[in-house]
């Protein structure tokens, strides 16, 4: 339907009032048709980078951004076209479903027949016809995340900007919403920017992540990258289940508590001590006397499709282990655990350990 | 179960109470006087009439609805535009600013009253100044539009601090959403903001109509001239102690403004609670 | 940006035209008025403290503040164990009941002065019903009583409005909670419901005392014995001619009231707005 | 600490005013230090059933509760002795946090030192003793539900009523949450009753889950029953994602519009057609040459420590399979579809099919 801009970021930083820095000077550039999620917890400045790009917010001096080459940086939001879907969904109270879709055209001032047409195309394409001539208050959390939706994407925007739009909603229509979601925006084609703080939900829509921490880029890559090739402890922590493990290197392995790591093909150096991740899902659990690592379960936690399980004396902290949920745990039970090949990440040695 | 029915019995007690020793006694009494012997000896509901077909009763009736519904209009628009802007826009001041736009919420109507004639009586400052200026002696404060000004004087901080209440809970995202789909600020207002804020112009406004209706201090320091209804009643009740006309236009005066009240609560909701 | 920029000082500039020209200038001239010549040729400040000096003026304040005071803790205890009744309870005939705690909303003061007349006046009910039990005559709304039923006729309505308002968006978990926790009905209303209602109740009550300090119309109507300031100060304005004496009256009942309304904003925050 | 009581619900139901039956006739008996957990959609009757049992709801005529043999079906709540937590926390905001928590013990009349005593106490047990001055509005969203817990424990109630305590939370925190509510339950020993609409939660906490559906019990069982034994369609789709497939049986197999799903050892009849279920993560993904049951892949979706498949062409529905993060798959593969031995539920038939 639309193609899209690309977008350029060249030096953008925002320093409120007060001189609270929420964005250090960024460099990025988005691709044509690209859909890139900022992740990060809150008050890493995701939103705040968002809110730039839309033109809610003005950037300090000396940085600018550009649409497709052209500079938009002193641009109001109102001339910028650009498409906003917020968390708390703002739909206008005032006026029906079909006149919430229709406002940005209304605007526009596009004639009513033409209006009426992509307003009725908008409802098709997110599967609520039915609820055209209903008032915002009658509507449950999903039909208004369609409604929020359909009234962006109408004004066919340069760029789409979703500001945590699924986080209102509970987890079982999250999950169903964002793959129509995903669905429309491939389909569209057009150049997202998605901010969320919810791992599952980046790595499942993002073309590429960006993560986000204190103001600053922590790493950009495909989803893939960023979870088996974290920069740092805190992406590996923050992308998903990590346990972080610091030993000393002996004979070309990683001596812990419970036995030790073969550090082979993971390509360290010389380095004495060295920090590594593991995922809770890349280690298999298998009898004692075949591991050259050991724990003792503390703690089993049944979560239907699979298992969460704790493991103690393995490493300083507890490890934690997620099985299938078809093996047999008891507490209290000596277990070997075997890491899957490959599956050992070693994390550059930083200065912040967060 | 018991402790919590004998809880509810003793809060319900004194309400009913107080409804009916206390409140309809004084308005039924008001009701059945209004059709009872005035001094003329006669009786009858042809008094309620009177206020329609007695021209002195009639144009005092005319002459306070119009004058409340201008004063309503005209701090709707003042209170409305200095409100939203308050409420969304900070800066240096400000807070002086709203002080001095609602002290005067702290005057009652006498004092009112002779503000509007040390501003537009004989003596006061636009007189002075219109004579200084080499024109004519400006002199108003004794018509309906010293009234007027008076009205405006102790309506406008009501609404305007009704307004900046409702206008300070508007979720902003509303108007960021508006913008970027292309809004300009004129628009943002019209399809925005105002629809958000009608609730509470309905509900300021009606209390300002009510007031106004009613409102009897300030017309009573600026003048015996001027006939509103207030005036009207006052001058049946004491000069010529008609207490059965009196009766009978209170009624209607009450009548008017709790229509108007009325009407705006089925539209405004409970705002006008909030308001009142 | 042009276009936002152009936007703000079009609603800005009618915004302090009014300010300055109309609510600042009436004020600052009564300040100055007060302080100017009066009938006896002098001037100075002394008038401000003729309030606390001369007996009249001290007593008139020192009556009219009481009374308020008076008012304002009837009116709060009434209308606050009424509004959370009638906001936590549904029961048949409950929007009548409403109707009826609500109506004296539409009754200006000189009505509400003439009702009183009417129920505690010499050829009232009262005095009908205590004559017809063999009892004295018994009147009282020539009185400060006859004042106080008045004032608080019309002070109900609107503090059980907002109390309703406010306990209608009270949190019933939070009731839950504490009755989980072993609390009974009284422990509830003292633990939960009057804290989470006090902001209401400082806000109403303060409004409560500002407008009882400056009701004018049911005190004329009742009679001039009463010596209530605003009637002082209407009496030194049109008896006396004594401009500068009301002027000086109308600054420190102004201020009293002012102060009452600033203290409550301070503590109970911008509820205080919403019930102005 | 507290042993708390047995419960038992006897013929207990719910009519409200306008005659919607929010709980039908309901028999349930909740042993003595059990962690029992509602779960259901909303609008199920899991929330009334809590109420009844908190005596914040009167039941109709007939019904009776009893705790520990004890008749309290018309004792009123402020003499029962249970624990709340709210879902909105319902903590007072004119007290501190030590007050909130020393509550319950002041309206009993405790002595001031032995009260202190024991809100330090709570204060220790949940971690928060460094909050115990602070104003509720000062809290995040995490401390409050710590505050709202020990609130309702240091009463040392009979039973402790906690009405979807993780929903406002976002996911990390809810899941760190839950654990450390798992480890304070267990460790309590108190009788518990936990209402959620979250699986995962309730697979996570529950010694026993009562699945509800439209005011009536679907199933009760201990979490694996529910999981791998749904009494219905209804139980099989709400504990997990599942993929219910209808066929023909014919020769001792299901046949599909992919292929055939071996029936033996599922104790199947002689039914001419029959409803199995499969959770999509015991489904492997094999070459299509070596399977009896192929599809081709429409979707895939990067989750992290898994992917989530939608293979077309394999039943009349898309199946879902969610394999390992390891796995390279495109859309468009030919793939073979190999259910894990003994994962094949058959579902009763039934008149509903929801």
């Amino acid at each position: 339907m639309t193609a899209g801009v690309s977008i350029e970021l060249k030096g953008i930083a925002k320093t409120y009032a007060g001189g609270v820095q929420a964005l250090k000077p960024t460099d990025l550039a988005v691709a044509r048709g690209e859909t890139l999620v900022f992740l990060g917890p809150s008050g890493c400045g995701k939103t705040t980078c968002l809110r730039l790009i839309a033109g809610l917010e003005m950037p300090d001096p000396n940085g600018s951004l550009s649409f497709d080459g052209e500079d938009v940086t002193r641009t109001e939001i109102e001339d910028r076209n650009v498409g906003m879907v917020f968390q708390s969904y703002a739909l206008f109270p005032n006026m029906s479903v079909a006149e919430n879709i229709g406002y940005g055209l209304k605007v526009r001032k596009i004639a009513p027949a033409e209006r009426d047409r992509r307003v009725r195309e908008m409802l098709a394409l997110c599967g609520i016809e039915a609820l055209s001539e209903r008032a915002i208050d009658q509507l449950s959390g999903g039909q208004r995340q369609r409604v929020a939706l359909a009234r962006a994407v109408a004004i066919r925007p340069r760029v789409l900007l979703l500001d945590e739009p699924l986080t209102a909603l509970d987890a079982a229509l999250r999950e169903r919403l964002r793959g129509e979601l995903d669905q429309l925006l491939r389909s569209l084609g057009i150049t997202s920017i998605y901010v969320t703080h919810d791992q599952a939900e980046a790595m499942a829509l993002g073309d590429r992540i960006v993560v986000m921490r204190q103001g600053a880029i922590a790493q950009i890559g495909a989803p893939r990258d960023i979870y088996f090739r974290p920069a740092s402890r805190f992406v590996a922590e923050f992308v998903g289940a990590a346990n972080v493990l610091s030993g000393e290197v002996r004979d070309g392995s990683l001596h812990l508590e419970g036995g030790k790591l073969a550090l082979a093909g993971t390509g360290v150096g010389h380095d004495r001590s060295l920090m590594v991740m593991l995922r809770p899902e890349s280690i298999r659990l298998i009898a004692p006397d075949q591991a050259v690592w050991r724990g003792r379960i503390s703690a089993v936690s049944f979560l239907g499709d699979r298992q969460r399980v704790t493991v103690t004396g393995a490493a300083a902290q507890p490890v934690t282990v997620e099985p299938g949920n078809d093996l047999e745990l008891a507490i209290g039970d000596l277990v070997g655990l075997d890491p899957a090949p490959g599956s050992l990440v070693v994390i550059p040695k930083e200065t912040d350990s967060a | 179960m018991k402790s919590r029915r004998l809880f509810a019995i003793t809060c319900l007690v004194p309400a009913v109470l107080v409804v009916t020793a206390f409140f309809v006694i004084p308005a039924v009494m008001l009701l059945f006087i209004g059709a009872g012997k005035g001094p003329d000896g006669e009786a009858g509901l042809w008094r309620y009439l009177a206020v329609l077909t007695t021209e002195r009763y009639r144009s005092a009736m005319v002459s306070t609805v119009i004058l409340s519904l201008l004063v309503t209009a005209v701090t709707l628009v003042i209170g409305g535009i200095s409100g939203v802007f308050l409420a969304r826009n900070r800066f240096a001041g400000r807070g002086i600013l709203v002080a001095c736009l609602t002290f005067p919420l702290a005057f009652p109507g006498v004092v009112v009253g002779f503000m509007v004639i040390m501003l537009a009586g004989r003596l006061g400052l636009i007189a002075s100044i219109s004579v200084a200026l080499g024109g004519d002696r400006l002199v108003f404060a004794y018509s309906m539009a010293g009234l007027f000004l008076g009205y405006l004087y102790f309506s406008i901080p009501r609404v305007l601090l009704t307004v900046m209440g409702v206008a300070e809970k508007l979720d902003g995202r509303l108007i960021e959403a508006a913008r970027s789909l292309g809004a300009g600020p004129w628009a943002v207002q019209r399809d925005i903001v105002l629809p958000a804020l009608a609730p509470a112009f309905v509900a300021a406004g009606s209390i300002c109509f009510a007031t106004s209706m009613g409102a009897f201090g300030t017309a009573f320091t600026l003048a015996t001239r001027i006939d509103v209804l207030p005036m009207v009643i006052y001058q049946e009740f004491t000069e010529s102690a008609n207490i059965a006309m009196a009766a009978a236009l209170s009624v209607m005066l009450g009548l008017v403004a709790w229509l108007i009240l009325a009407l705006a609560r089925l539209n405004g909701g409970s705002s006008v609670a909030a308001a009142g």
